[in-house]
């Protein structure tokens, strides 16, 4: 370490002219002014609170919630507490907003490579598909799905059904429900030992690729042995598994999954609307590509889907990342847009009606945000250390 | 701070109300807000400022209206809210008086061939979310051992638009909202309503806590409009019984009570003169004179074989 | 091995290349030279359809270059070709560069691959920068990687678009060095480039561009010491004096 | 050997001796999988496209006055027609329209010569557009002053009260989002933590919850005394969201301007704001136009969300003239213009963007 | 005019300059020369605080240069800095660039500015000029604007930082004649430039550094003729092959 002396004429300084104290003075005004306005704000509300005689604390979170909610992963009825609503809300959110960041981002990434076809109609159809989709507020297309699930489909008296277990209505999609009964152990087992054989085809195929140049079917291959041999195993065992197949009785099929109409509309909503956001990142990425790497790429001989797959996907990702991120976060928060059309994610369930039938507004919007913010800091961490990881294979 | 002084001071009521329930309170072509809650905040206008066309409305679904006027966004809550005790007691809101005796029912599309409510066990059913009747339901089918599935709406227009697009088999709220929706059905015809009731609804205006001066005010309209229903006082006579010899109707038009409530002394007078009596705002917004066509019923003053009853003035 | 006959390009209404003829022999190494926008780049990417023309007729080891997919991956496979930018793909290894058209065109088997890779790392000398990334190496480096990788498809002809331009001057050595062992072991070439030097040691002949156009076309000696046109004197005139 | 001493004839390109036909087999049928493509395309544009222009132009409805006359099957364009007064100026009083369609008039020839490249005078546009105009809007349109009616602003809606929310919620955000962009990149800790702390938490959470605090928690935090405008309350949580975004927006800017620039004005003895205000910030805000264009237009679709808190924007009063019985059922219809509408105004902006890009792109190369 | 006494600075760890003293007395020209990463630009860079020293006094124009912004202000007023990337301002007009300091730093009338401003475009010989935007100039032309924008100030001292190594050669010598008219005028300058003819014909001293350090310091003459110490002998050899 250097030895540092503070410098000179420190003594003639006028306070007011030193950039250090001065930034300190800054800091300290700025905090002075914060720290007054977070205590001014503070004591409004207690006095507002307390004035209007409102209740705080999060007492109500054991209390009994008394409605329903239609779609809950987690064991739920009107005798929980609101503090399992929050519960039954967050997974919904996590529910939709995950299986619609994957459905968005394959969708995005085969239209926004679409976009640059050199199908003319393929290209054109993308590039309608982009401008339609971005610019139309999400909301009225929440609204437009909902409604164009809804209308088409038949009462369920009249449903469509596929193979006698599937209905589709418009109460939504029954599925049958596996209740596993003794013996499914084996199919467990039978699994497990699929998924271990699957590995080691696997490595012998990559093997005798890298020993002989052949290549292997590998995926309809281990989807044969990860399927068959499960279900080999199941009819050796006999059939352990109850399917309870959803029946109709009375109004409606019961028993089974149902898979709601709301779930539906907003997941189409999201991915379509964000797809189209990500397809320009993935057109804007490919794009940003050198024209050298392609130009490369082609004198090797290699086929265009080749070059993409090889060359151009992985150095786009790095250009691509960034901005998929900020997609991803606005998915999330987008999400609970489901309140629009009663869908039970976390704003509409705990937001909504435990808010409402508590009163509790400051409890119940804080808890909100924080999950929100959690979820925001959870994505992002996540794809920075992506994004790391691929910048150091580029590197 | 006295609402009273803050409300004369900016000039105008704010009132919340819902986000458009024929009968209730829904603006017009023109935007002008129409309906029996309506009609309670020009009153309340008519009492405090002297003018019934004062009043901001806020539209709010059910969800935002506590929070609304616990935050002091709106003076009075008159959106066919529901009296009970935890909201009374817990939410820090006082509950002024019943303007509707209300009970919840059901509606039904006629072709599912349903006569009554005991038949729904397993049926979708469509509800507002953050209104009792979310709680109501979810008890009654309990009670009778019926399954349902809940699909909530933020607004009755979703809830309606939801129930005719065939997501659910029953609507469930208010026997009056269920007549108010029914009509903005695109086909009135082919849903009925039950004839169950399930609750009791008692449906008023609500206030916050700690200001009595205009809880009792919010009150004293509600009544006073009971009042000259009894006493025979009309919008459209009440001009010519100011000359009366009647000491009640004397006292009604002189404004009892107006110094302790910091008002005018002939708010009541302007209550009757610019929105009219309690029958006669029922008949204008829900009763015979409307498209609802609701039969008085419980709502009928006490005189008459209902429950209306207001304290007297004096 | 590469015969273009009467071939015309236009960009647009722009008339880039003017009934151009070149016939090429196996073993033959020609430099093709012009000044700028001159069209050679232009005439060596349509050899291998990096740019496409509009008349006259390419055949490439005996294969006509048409808009046939399958004719243009049979040239691409037998055509390599080095870029003055090197165009190295910088998420891949030097070692993984090398073997990625082989296994994934040539469907060769990893293993053999990659003992083909290394065998040509070793003949433009950087077997040791097999696994650093090309964002590592030096300029000159990179350029033989870009050689070498082209030698791994096993190529007919081998096309070099100014391949030191971008080069510092020592590093310019070190690449020139590498043609010529690989003009020495009987490669095929045709090479652009401003190298008189190169030019002059491996040429069989130097072919003379302008606008658009080939000038002229003469062994080297002749080339340098007798041009025939003016232009081509002028040519040398400016090149010479550097 | 001299090939030809003589420069030869710069010839016209050859027609494309196979037309129409062969640019259609170059560019739809080349491989098989590219016809397979096609034919795919082809399908889709069948099912998806030709039943829509069928409903909506062919055996659409276009007069009259009512829903009878409607014809079945077609769109019924009517009920747009009936009610587009409303729809564009939500429940304005009808006898001050003019005011609106003034500001309107001015807003887009504000906005047609500052797009134009060679208006003379810009900065003073500029200038004009963000102080003056913003008072004349507002003394136009509520009031108030010069003998106007006071129009509140619970009768504002429509197209109108989209616009406004959406314009001032930028033109107010960009000098928030300016100021936090400095200070997230100031040296001096605290205010650094803060602005950063600030802009994550508004990114962080979704604009509903925004606009519901805004709208009915806002008052417990305040004194009873102080009351706010409804429409007051929804545009300070929408300028607070918009102010982090655009603070993002201001950064890329500002990271984009070479150190040299600081360095240079620095000696030249300009201090940090004088810098700032003369040399870095009109650098940086032209590179920005692009990035607030489009955070413009995601706010302008955003505005679409003040329908959850009962103020009634476009959506909401298309939405609320649905529920009209007399109209009960032509709510495709609805939704469908709301849609073109903010369509047109987005792609238009995103075009604009899009120019604007690649001519800043093509400015910095030279 | 500029004093730096045992001036000490460090990048992190690391020990950038070490114990400079350099004296430049009233219309003295030095020139500062070295390798690349010598700490040159580091020096002239501490002398109007881009760069915070650690340890040493440094004293321009007799107010010393403290954390005192009043100190710190008075002279950036009087030392006018000349940068190799000329950092002219693209968004004004070449005349805006070079009142901006005058009126907003010296408050001076805009009239009075722009009258001084043409005078110093004349003196670099690009008045016409004054009107267009920096983009539209050349590099040479652009340089020539920087030394009038710093001009117009009415600095005390000129700082240049290797004003012609970003220029192609024929410009070069428009901005070097401009820098050695400025010297004739008597300006007091101090320049980090590897221009030795520049270096012979104006500078009444020149500086070596390396390593951080100044090795030696003597009129160019000696400096040229005679240099002392090994490195700058090395140096020499090195820049006098070009
Ligand atoms: N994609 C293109 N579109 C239009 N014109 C082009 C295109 N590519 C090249 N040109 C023009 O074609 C002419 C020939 O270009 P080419 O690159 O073949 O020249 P060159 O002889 O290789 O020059 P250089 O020595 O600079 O590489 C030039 O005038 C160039 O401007
Ligand atoms: N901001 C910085 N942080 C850390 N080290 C730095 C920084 N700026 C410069 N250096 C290092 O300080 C040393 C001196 O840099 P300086 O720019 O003064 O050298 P120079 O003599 O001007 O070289 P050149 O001729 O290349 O301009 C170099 O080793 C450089 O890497
Ligand atoms: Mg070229
Ligand atoms: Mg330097």
């Amino acid at each position: 370490m250097p030895e540092k002396k503070k410098d000179l004429a420190k003594g003639h300084t006028a306070f007011w002219n030193d950039p250090e104290k001065r930034s300190m003075l800054y800091q300290i005004i700025m905090l002075v002014f914060l720290i007054i306005c977070g205590a001014y704000i503070v004591s409004n509300t207690l006095h507002n609170l307390d004035s209007r005689g409102i209740k705080t604390g999060f007492d109500f979170l054991w209390s009994e919630a008394g409605f329903g909610i239609n779609q809950s992963l987690i064991e739920y009825d009107e005798s929980h507490s609101y503090g399992r609503t929050f519960f039954v809300g967050l997974l919904n959110t996590i529910l939709v907003a995950s299986i619609g960041i994957i459905i968005a981002t394959v969708l995005g990434f085969i239209i926004g490579i679409a976009r640059l076809s050199n199908n003319w109609l393929i290209a054109k159809i993308s590039a309608v598909y982009i401008e339609t989709f971005r610019n139309i507020p999400l909301l009225l297309q929440i609204f437009f799905w909902y409604f164009a699930v809804l209308r088409p489909l038949p009462r369920p008296k009249q449903s469509i059904e596929f193979f006698d277990v599937f209905f589709l209505n418009n109460r939504g999609l029954a599925l049958p429900d596996p209740n596993f009964v003794e013996g499914f152990g084996w199919v467990l087992v039978a699994f497990v030992l699929s998924l271990l054989v699957v590995f080691g085809v696997r490595r012998w195929a990559k093997v005798r690729q890298d020993a002989t140049g052949k290549s292997f079917p590998i995926v309809s291959i281990s989807l044969a042995i990860m399927l068959g041999l499960p279900a080999l195993t199941y009819f050796i065992v006999g059939s352990p598994i109850n399917w309870e197949v959803p029946t109709l009785r009375g109004f409606n099929y019961r028993g089974g999954i149902t898979v709601i109409p709301e779930f539906l509309a907003l997941l189409l909503a999201l991915s379509v609307y964000t797809a189209a956001f990500i397809a320009e990142i993935v057109r804007s990425g490919i794009l940003s590509i050198n024209k050298g790497q392609t130009e490369a790429s082609l004198a090797l001989g290699l086929s265009r889907p080749k070059m993409l797959k090889l060359v151009i996907i992985p150095q786009a990702m790095r250009v691509i990342i960034p901005p998929l991120t900020s997609q991803y976060l606005n998915l999330v928060k987008n999400s609970s847009l489901a309140t629009a059309i009663g869908y039970p994610d976390l704003v509409s369930v705990f937001a909504g009606t435990t808010l409402n039938q508590t009163g509790q507004a400051i409890e119940v919007i804080a808890m909100t945000m924080a999950v929100y913010l959690t979820l925001s800091l959870l994505i992002s961490l996540f794809m920075n250390w992506y994004n790391k990881r691929i910048a150091l294979v580029e590197r | 701070a006295s609402t009273v002084k803050s409300v004369q001071k900016r000039g105008y009521v704010q009132c919340g109300v819902t986000t458009g329930l024929p009968g209730f309170s829904n603006p017009n072509d023109k935007g002008k807000w129409q309906g029996i809650d309506v009609d309670v905040c020009r009153a309340v206008a008519a009492a405090t400022l002297g003018d019934a066309n004062k009043v901001k409305y806020t539209p709010l679904t059910a969800k935002e209206r506590f929070t609304a006027l616990q935050s002091g966004e709106i003076d009075v809550l008159s959106r066919v809210t529901t009296w009970t005790i935890t909201r009374d007691a817990s939410l820090g809101l006082n509950f002024t008086g019943v303007t509707y005796y209300d009970g919840q029912g059901f509606m039904v599309s006629k072709e599912l061939g349903v006569k009554s409510a005991k038949e729904l066990d397993g049926a979708s059913v469509c509800i507002q979310s953050g209104t009792t009747t979310e709680l109501n339901l979810a008890d009654y089918f309990r009670q009778n051992e019926m399954e349902f599935e809940p699909v909530v709406f933020d607004t009755a227009d979703q809830t309606a638009k939801g129930f005719e697009a065939g997501r659910c088999d029953v609507l469930t709220s208010d026997q009056s909202q269920l007549y108010a929706l029914r009509i903005k059905l695109s086909k009135p015809d082919k849903a009925m309503v039950l004839p169950e009731v399930i609750s009791k609804e008692p449906l008023g205006p609500v206030v916050r806590q700690g200001d009595d001066q205009w809880f009792n005010l919010v009150k004293w309209t509600l009544f006073a409009m009971v009042n000259a229903e009894e006493l025979g006082l009309t919008s459209s006579n009440i001009e010519k019984e100011k000359k009366s010899k009647n000491p009640e109707v004397q006292r009604f038009i002189s404004g009892e009570g107006s110094k302790s409530l910091g008002i005018s002394s002939d708010w009541a007078y302007q209550i009757v003169k610019q929105v009219g009596n309690y029958g006669e705002i029922f008949e204008r917004n829900v009763g015979s004179s409307s498209p609802l066509k609701i039969d008085r019923g419980l709502n009928k003053l006490w005189t008459k074989g209902g429950i209306q009853y207001a304290p007297p003035m004096r | 091995m590469v015969e273009m006959r009467s071939v015309n390009k236009w960009y647009g209404d722009f008339h880039v290349l003017k009934d151009i003829n070149i016939m090429v022999r196996r073993g033959e190494r020609i430099v093709l030279c012009g000044p700028s926008g001159s069209g050679k780049s232009t005439t060596i990417r349509c050899i291998n359809r990096l740019e496409e023309h509009q008349t006259g007729d390419i055949i490439v080891a005996g294969t006509p270059l048409t808009n046939d997919l399958k004719n243009i991956e049979v040239i691409r496979r037998e055509v390599g070709m080095v870029f003055q930018h090197f165009n190295l793909f910088p998420h891949l290894t030097v070692l993984e560069n090398c073997c990625l058209a082989p296994v994934w065109v040539r469907k060769m088997p990893k293993k053999e691959a990659e003992e083909i890779a290394m065998n040509y790392l070793q003949r433009v000398k950087i077997p040791d920068q097999a696994l650093k990334y090309p964002g590592q190496l030096s300029g000159g480096q990179q350029q033989r990687v870009a050689i070498a990788r082209s030698l791994c498809m096993n190529p007919e002809v081998m096309l070099f678009d100014e391949p030191t331009s971008a080069l510092d001057p020592e590093m310019i050595k070190e690449v020139l060095d590498t043609m010529i062992e690989l003009a020495e072991d009987g490669m095929t070439m045709l090479c652009v480039t401003h190298e008189m030097g190169f030019a002059k040691t491996v040429a069989n002949r130097v072919v003379f561009m302008d606008g658009g156009q080939i000038i002229e076309e003469n062994n080297p000696n002749e080339f340098f010491n007798n041009p025939q046109s003016e232009r081509t004197q002028l040519f040398l005139s400016q090149i010479l004096q550097h | 050997m001299i090939h030809s001493d003589t420069k030869l004839p710069d010839l016209p390109p050859p027609r494309r001796s196979d037309g129409a036909f062969g640019w259609i087999r170059a560019n739809l049928f080349s491989s098989v999988t590219n016809t397979l493509l096609t034919l795919f395309a082809v399908y889709l544009i069948y099912i998806g496209v030709v039943p829509v222009i069928k409903w909506a132009l062919i055996d659409a409805s276009w007069v009259g006055e009512t829903r009878d006359d409607c014809a079945v099957g077609g769109a019924c364009w009517v009920f747009i027609k009936t009610r587009l007064n409303q729809f564009v100026y939500g429940f304005y009083p009808e006898e001050f329209y003019w005011r609106v369609n003034c500001v309107f008039l001015l807003f887009a020839s504000l906005i047609a010569l500052l797009i134009t490249e060679k208006t003379p005078n810009k900065k003073s546009i500029v200038i004009f557009t963000l102080t003056a105009f913003p008072v004349i809007t507002f003394y136009l349109v509520y009031g108030g002053a010069f003998g106007l009616e006071v129009v509140e602003t619970h009768k504002w809606g429509g197209l109108m009260l989209t616009l406004i929310l959406a314009v001032v919620g930028i033109v107010a955000a960009l000098p928030f989002g300016i100021l936090l962009a400095l200070g997230r990149r100031s040296t001096m800790p605290v205010i650094k933590t803060f602005c950063t702390l600030f802009i994550e938490i508004w990114r962080g959470v979704p604009l509903i919850t925004v606009l519901f605090m805004a709208s009915v928690m806002l008052p417990l935090f305040i004194p009873e005394e102080i009351v706010f405008d409804k429409l007051l309350r929804a545009l300070i949580g929408i300028v607070m969201f918009q102010s982090a975004y655009m603070a993002e927006v201001v950064r890329g800017g500002l990271q984009a301007i070479p150190k040299g620039q600081y360095e240079a004005a620095s000696a030249l003895g300009l201090s940090y704001w004088k810098m700032m205000g003369l040399i870095i910030l009109p650098q940086a805000l032209k590179l920005m136009i692009p990035g607030i264009v489009n955070t413009f237009i995601a706010l302008f679709k955003d505005t679409s969300l003040v329908l959850i808190i009962g103020l009634l924007d476009l959506l909401a009063i298309v939405q609320a003239g649905l529920a009209d019985a007399k109209w009960a059922g032509y709510s495709v219809e609805g939704y469908v213009f709301v849609g073109l509408v903010f369509w047109v105004f987005c792609f238009g902006m995103s075009r604009y963007s899009q120019a604007l890009e690649k001519k800043l792109d093509t400015g910095h190369k030279s």
